[in-house]
């Protein structure tokens, strides 16, 4: 499809007239096209109909958690008296607004059983970084300066290790045992004074509890370190297990994953990190309190003098923040609590279903949390098709892909999770595609290789962009 | 289920976990239907007045087209992951793909990426960029007059990576941004606002010069919606601002409180292999049919890890499409009459607030749309008084730790009317009386 | 393109029409840009109170979906044309099948077609069907409590084809229908309203069995989310009505101060030849897949021009989406808890007001969701004193030409809450006192 | 695509537990299904991309008027101080809405050059049954009972004869001559005490202008009875000629068509009526009235005692009406003289253009108005190509067909409309599709008669559908 500069009229605009001075204007004029309101949202409503979306396709996506969005959360987020507020609005005229988020920081740090929660993060990864900067923010409060290391587990997200980066710190990878829990005895020998923190998430990548966790804590503690979690794979225990319970620290929540605000076609997000007691001072700025009249303000430097500070210009991503508490709001506690529910029977059911017509699973023998590992090195070997290939003719069939090559310890895998928000007809659908694509796979590997066939466009040259770079529309 | 997993009960699937670790949360109220959740939310939405908006300071009340909302609203766009399988979001990646070319013409720069979270979050992105191109430096030149809120987001941040700030003075009669003769050994850019926190244009062409003659990278922050009128920072001095970072609220982004929000950031073409952030290029299929897919993601975290240019991942997409879309709907001559009846509407806000007794302008040098009043009476008790009358009079320049007690940021916008101008000077009126 | 048409001007091609009858319109005022526009809908907009909704006569303050107005915004049904090419409009198309299904499941008979203008303007379209099927007939029995705007629109259009409308009473002490021993002999069919304009359930089956034996049609008038509790018509007496019809705006259509809505249209299969509107069937194409088209158009307009059953051309389209969407999103499940919550808010409220001296139940047989109350003071004085708490109390039966100053009908729906009858409450205990 | 009765669950809904009697109750509980939400969004999104749309593709569709519908207008008729009244409201609440409708009367007044004009019709043919009921009403108050008669020339919509038979006339058909003009000796012929009116619009169905329309007006005047404006052809003459000034008594106007307010797949329509003075005490009820003190307030049957009346329940289709304020709002005066200026233009370059490439024109003399009659009998004759055929091929380009066998009069017609807000660039691509498919015509005429191709179902089976009547979804 052409892009919008190749299909609507170019008439330049006009030079301006206009009282500032010459020298700190533009010389040419904007080069940049007028197309008709028609034609512009013709062009852009055909874009989307290129898209698969959680509103047409089902995406088994595992680590992103691609459930329902619901669409009040959409119409209440965008009402005038919160879409119109300015930020810089004193807090007496936006006591709406402030007394939602308030009671997001409440509902979160309820769900997770921590002291207090900065919604600030702008997504999970800020939301690290927030989180990781608290625990050096601790150790430097307490004299403690000699904390650089941190420990990360080798199949966390790839964002682990980069914040911890960001905050200053090194890192060092902890292998994992094969029964998918963390490798005790590897920990116990990183453990020392020079180290910061550790950084998990449970249930882990690999699509299992880390069945330990309480022992880790204990270990880490007595080490005078710090619990990370990573919120990412939160909704396999959402409502049921509270990481404050586990002996987590600092953790961040994904609330465009748990909380069903909309992943976007890449963001906004929004990471709120939670913390315990011992960590609430150093949260980022700003924060939501209830005044003793029953009124609500912004907390700022003034109010946390040791906090990390603003991670962004103003106070995160507001709009996404009253979907999330119109999803909790929705549920209550006990709705919390069936999401994890249905998110891992869902799960389970799938990984039965998936072996039963002839998957592997990496871990075999444990419970799926709310996804889990397939593999299929056993397909390459036997005729060449890889995950990739897997993943790229499913769309064929209208599903999206799922995560492949992650983790990376374990070969062509697959990681899958179909979330709470699927019926069982479309599981039963997508284990029946599975098993077609597998006899695919067998019979024909050729038409896997080349898939997708049935999209706008077939397999695209990654290759080939990486080293034409056309990153911008020429003149045309 | 259940049965085909052999399991007699959902608890029975979480056996794995302590169960002293499991319960059901207490402390949370039941749900709601949708319906009471709906008068919830609509009640505290009602209970907040709509103002008439002067307030800027990075965040502007603009006219949002309303194609806008309508498309960002469509479940094929708002629902949809990130674009890692490229065939199955042809729709997203050419929006971004469209969203950076607009931002490179509208900046004058060789590339932009997918966007950040937002315009200082991209700022300090835009510093650790500067600091991957100068590894032998430590610090970065920050003007006094930068908006402090993204100030503060350097300090939370730098530090971490043991990167300084260094400030550079302003020039107390004309409000800009003063360099010093020599620039401090370790530093590795001088950030040039263009737009000041004062509403102030800077001599950009000069400062770019000078950071140039120093060795110094030159990071231009813009307001991307100004720059339909104001010299595009790939022109500025000789040679152009290096990286151009920005908050693209402007183009179609409601004030939402203060976000979701987008960063635009843009370079020059040589420096892309350090930038941080999705990149979309244009691609081919296996029969030469044109696609788009995500490129260089060897930069970023989920393929290089700790080495990666950023942790970031998240960008701010569904933003972009509205920016985008905002874009193609105003068209280069729309974009160029809402930037002009900006800073009309400014400067007749301007005039009229002049006409009071004892209000005067602190700098008188050239602006977009923003502007500083000084009052006689404390500019917090001003906004405070007016809310009352619904208008939102601007930003007291104390309360971002700038300027005097009487000290107003006011901005404008093409949504001024001259009746909320009559509505300002009444209200002002009354409260310069008492 | 003038020059490919060899013309000099715009003007030049409108050198068919006289000069002297071409001209720019006087009067009108000069467009306004979206911005101003938006501006000058939501000041009007906002100048209207949001009220409490207590009032019904046809048309009820339910939940509707946040999917619903999402869905039908999307420009491919929001802009799509009438479905009469098949292939190109397969989306609108099974969407109506689906609502003629709904339509059929709710009431019980065996088609229903793509909707009419609105339920009052389906009676009229039923009366002539009933004549169509009934030739040598010249009258309808029309119940005295009809709604009495639904009945205007009977006296506004059936006289032009000289069909009479010949009033059955009331019993007094039961507010329901009365029929004599005989029926008049040129009598077509029966009108049967379940619910009647007092709010009150008729004894459908025993009417249903009169005009059977009278050799008369019965036309049902339900409001179909009321049926997801009542009986359907298709099963009332012996063999159900013979024509349905009624208003779908209970099942997600905004209230919107009268319309859009959406009239409902169903009867036996026998009879579809004779039915007005369109007709969605399902059908297969050359290769034998399964899609969907127009059918029986030689009924329509377009076809049989002056013979045509109706002049009818448009439905309500976007009306029957919202429609269908509401009840697929609510489900049987959601369906009946509205109407059970409708019911039993509206009982809560009834019995909250009934504790006030003075003020009395009129006729106290069963009822779904609307009742009278006589009050001691003008209905409509009532009324217009409660619009200050920001509740309309209902709609008084005087303005509807039925009953006495002090009775107002009352309607509550799933939306009243506890704090609505507490807030009306107090407000008539205001009112009372005064 | 699965109906929705087939992909969902469908657990009945529990019987109901309730105090009303059970005779007047339901006895088997409600066979509908129960999806969830995402199942109930996503099965509509998907269906909803089934269908070609104005967002979407061109409809070159003659006498449809299918243009822009913008977004503006629909995102302002569902503010919720719109939305939400409830149609019992006191004039004194709904200020707001009465003022803009009044706005509206007015405006729709202006242009047509008319004396008053009632905004409740809920769509053309309802508006077409008003305003002869008026004429009806009209004659009757004279006491002139006797004119029984409505002329109509042969070319007009289906709906003009069917409207006037249900307001009780006889209709009689008036030929046209060959130059697309009516046969004015025929009228004269037919002109008599009997006759009530005739209904004509103009330009005509044959897309082009009534050039005698001042002596047509003329001798229907002088015989007695009055004329009906058809106005479904308004957008050729919006903002130029006003019906009032070509000597037109009544008419409707399609708010849907020429106000750009949305078909919606077939409706909701609005079908206003506008008057001369003598014909105002019949206009429908209700109508809205300024008062002397600035407010509004709805015109009943106590004011308007002649006339004819209520149309439906309420006042009209409000929110259709809302959507076309907007419109015209936003047009202004000017605006409305550039939408018929463009909308003419358009069509008197594709008249050129497909002229060019091999079409046939039905008037090949005559301008174009908004929109122009091509014939391709010229094509069955060669090849057994029909209208329907290049109809339905053009579907396959991501066109819609332009209206075909419309008027009978002209063999194998296709009437074209383009409207005023498609770009030359839109009207060049439909030029060189028609030119191509004129081209596979004579090559290959099966691929034309087959088509579409492209589409996800091919040609539909219409006969088979009226033969099977497969109406409703049977239990599944």
């Amino acid at each position: 499809m052409d892009t919008i500069f190749h299909l609507s009229e170019r008439r330049d605009a006009t030079p301006p007239e206009v009282d500032i001075p010459a020298a700190y204007r533009r010389q040419e004029p904007l080069d940049l096209p007028n197309p008709s309101e028609l034609e512009a949202l013709r062009h852009y409503t055909l874009l989307s109909q290129k898209n698969f979306a959680i509103d047409t396709h089902f995406y088994p996506l595992g680590s992103c958690t691609m459930k329902y969005n619901p669409r009040i959360a959409h119409r209440l987020a965008n009402l005038a008296g919160f879409a119109r507020v300015h930020p810089a609005t004193p807090a007496s005229a936006q006591q709406g607004l402030l007394h939602l988020l308030w009671d997001l920081q409440n509902g979160l740090a309820q769900l997770t059983q921590m002291a207090a929660v900065s919604l600030t993060p702008a997504a999970g990864a800020q939301g690290e970084l927030a989180g990781v900067a608290m625990i050096r923010a601790y150790h430097h409060a307490r004299g403690d300066l000699g904390r650089r290391r941190m420990l990360i587990p080798s199949a966390a997200h790839g964002t682990n290790p980069a914040s911890a980066r960001m905050a200053g710190f090194t890192v060092t990878e902890l292998p994992t045992r094969a029964d998918g829990d963390l490798d005790l005895a590897a920990l116990e020998r990183e453990l020392g004074p020079d180290v910061a923190g550790i950084m998990l998430t449970n249930p882990s990548t690999l699509g299992v509890f880390e069945r330990q966790i309480e022992t880790i804590a204990e270990r880490v503690h007595q080490a005078g370190a710090l619990l990370y979690y990573d919120g990412a794979n939160l909704n396999a225990i959402l409502g049921r297990v509270a990481p404050g319970r586990m002996g987590f620290d600092v953790m961040h929540l994904n609330l465009h994953k748990t909380f069903a605000t909309p992943h976007g076609g890449g963001g906004p997000g929004s990471g709120a990190v939670a913390a315990a007691a011992h960590l609430e001072p150093y949260l980022p700025l700003p924060r939501v309190q209830r005044e003793a009249d029953g009124s609500w303000r912004w907390l700022d430097r003034v109010d946390c003098p040791q906090s990390i500070g603003r991670l962004s210009a103003h106070a995160g991503n507001i709009g996404v923040l009253l979907r999330a508490q119109a999803y909790l709001r929705r549920l209550g506690g006990s709705g919390a609590h069936r999401v994890s529910a249905y998110a891992v029977l869902n799960a389970n059911y799938l990984f039965k279903e998936l072996q039963r017509v002839g998957y592997r699973a990496a871990f075999p023998q444990r419970r799926a949390s709310h996804e889990f590992l397939l593999t299929v090195e056993d397909l390459r070997q036997q005729t060449g098709v890889r995950a990739l290939d897997v993943a790229k003719r499913l769309l064929d069939f209208g599903i999206y892909a799922p995560t492949i090559y992650f983790p990376q310890l374990v070969p062509e895998c697959l990681l899958i999770e179909p979330t709470e928000t699927e019926s069982k007809a479309t599981l039963d659908r997508f284990v029946a595609v599975m098993a077609q694509i597998r006899q695919e796979a067998l019979e024909q590997p050729e038409l896997l290789k080349d898939a997708p066939h049935q999209l706008t466009v077939g397999r695209l040259d990654e290759a080939w962009a990486a080293r034409h770079l056309e990153l911008v529309q020429g003149r045309c | 289920m259940l049965a085909a997993i052999d399991a007699g009960s959902i608890d029975a699937l979480f056996d794995e976990i302590p169960e002293h670790l499991q319960g059901i949360p207490q402390g949370l109220p039941e749900g709601l239907s949708e319906m009471a959740l709906a008068r919830e939310f609509e009640a505290l939405a009602g209970a907040q007045p709509l103002l008439r908006c002067f307030a800027g300071a990075g965040a502007y009340a603009h006219h949002i087209p309303a194609t806008v909302a309508e498309l960002i609203g469509r479940g094929e766009f708002y629902s949809a992951y990130t674009p890692y399988q490229a065939e199955a979001s042809q729709g997203t990646l050419q929006v971004i793909f469209e969203f950076q070319t607009y931002i490179c013409r509208l900046t004058g720069m060789e590339v932009a990426n997918a966007s950040l979270y937002d315009g200082a979050s991209a700022l300090f992105e835009a510093c650790l960029m500067a600091l991957r191109l100068r590894p032998e430096r430590r610090s970065i030149l920050v003007p006094k007059h930068l908006l402090p809120n993204w100030r503060e987001v350097l300090d939370s941040l730098l530090p971490l990576q043991n990167i300084r700030c260094i400030e550079m003075d302003v020039d107390p009669h004309r409000g800009t941004m003063q360099v010093p003769a020599q620039a401090p050994a370790d530093a590795a850019a001088l950030i040039i606002p263009q737009i000041n926190a004062l509403g102030l244009l800077e001599d950009v062409d000069a400062l770019q010069r000078w950071a140039k003659t120093q060795g110094l990278l030159s990071i231009a922050v813009v307001q991307p919606l100004s720059l339909a009128l104001l010299k595009e920072p790939g022109l500025w001095g000789e040679g152009g601002a290096d990286i151009v970072v920005g908050e693209a609220q402007a183009l179609g982004i409601p004030l939402s409180g203060g976000g979701p929000y987008c960063g635009i950031f843009a370079c020059r073409r040589g420096m892309v292999r350090q930038m941080p952030g999705r990149l979309v290029a244009r691609t081919r299929d296996g029969s030469g049919r044109v696609g788009y897919c995500l490129t260089l993601q060897a930069r970023e975290q989920h393929i290089r890890r700790g080495q990666a240019t950023s942790n970031v991942c998240t960008n701010q997409g569904l933003m972009v499409t509205a920016a985008t879309i905002a874009m193609a709907t105003l068209g280069a001559r729309g974009l160029q009459e809402a930037a002009i009846q900006s800073h009309e509407k400014a400067s007749a806000l301007l005039s009229a607030l002049l006409r009071f007794e004892g209000v005067e302008r602190v700098w008188d040098g050239p602006f977009f749309n923003e502007f500083v009043l000084r009052f006689p009476k404390p500019a917090a008790q001003l906004r405070d008084a007016l809310l009352a009358d619904g208008i939102l009079a601007g930003v007291p320049l104390a309360d971002l730790g700038l300027g005097e007690a009487g000290d107003l940021l006011i901005a404008g916008t093409e949504m001024v009317t001259d009746e909320d101008i009559d509505a300002y000077c009444a209200a002002l009126g009354r409260f310069l009386e008492h």
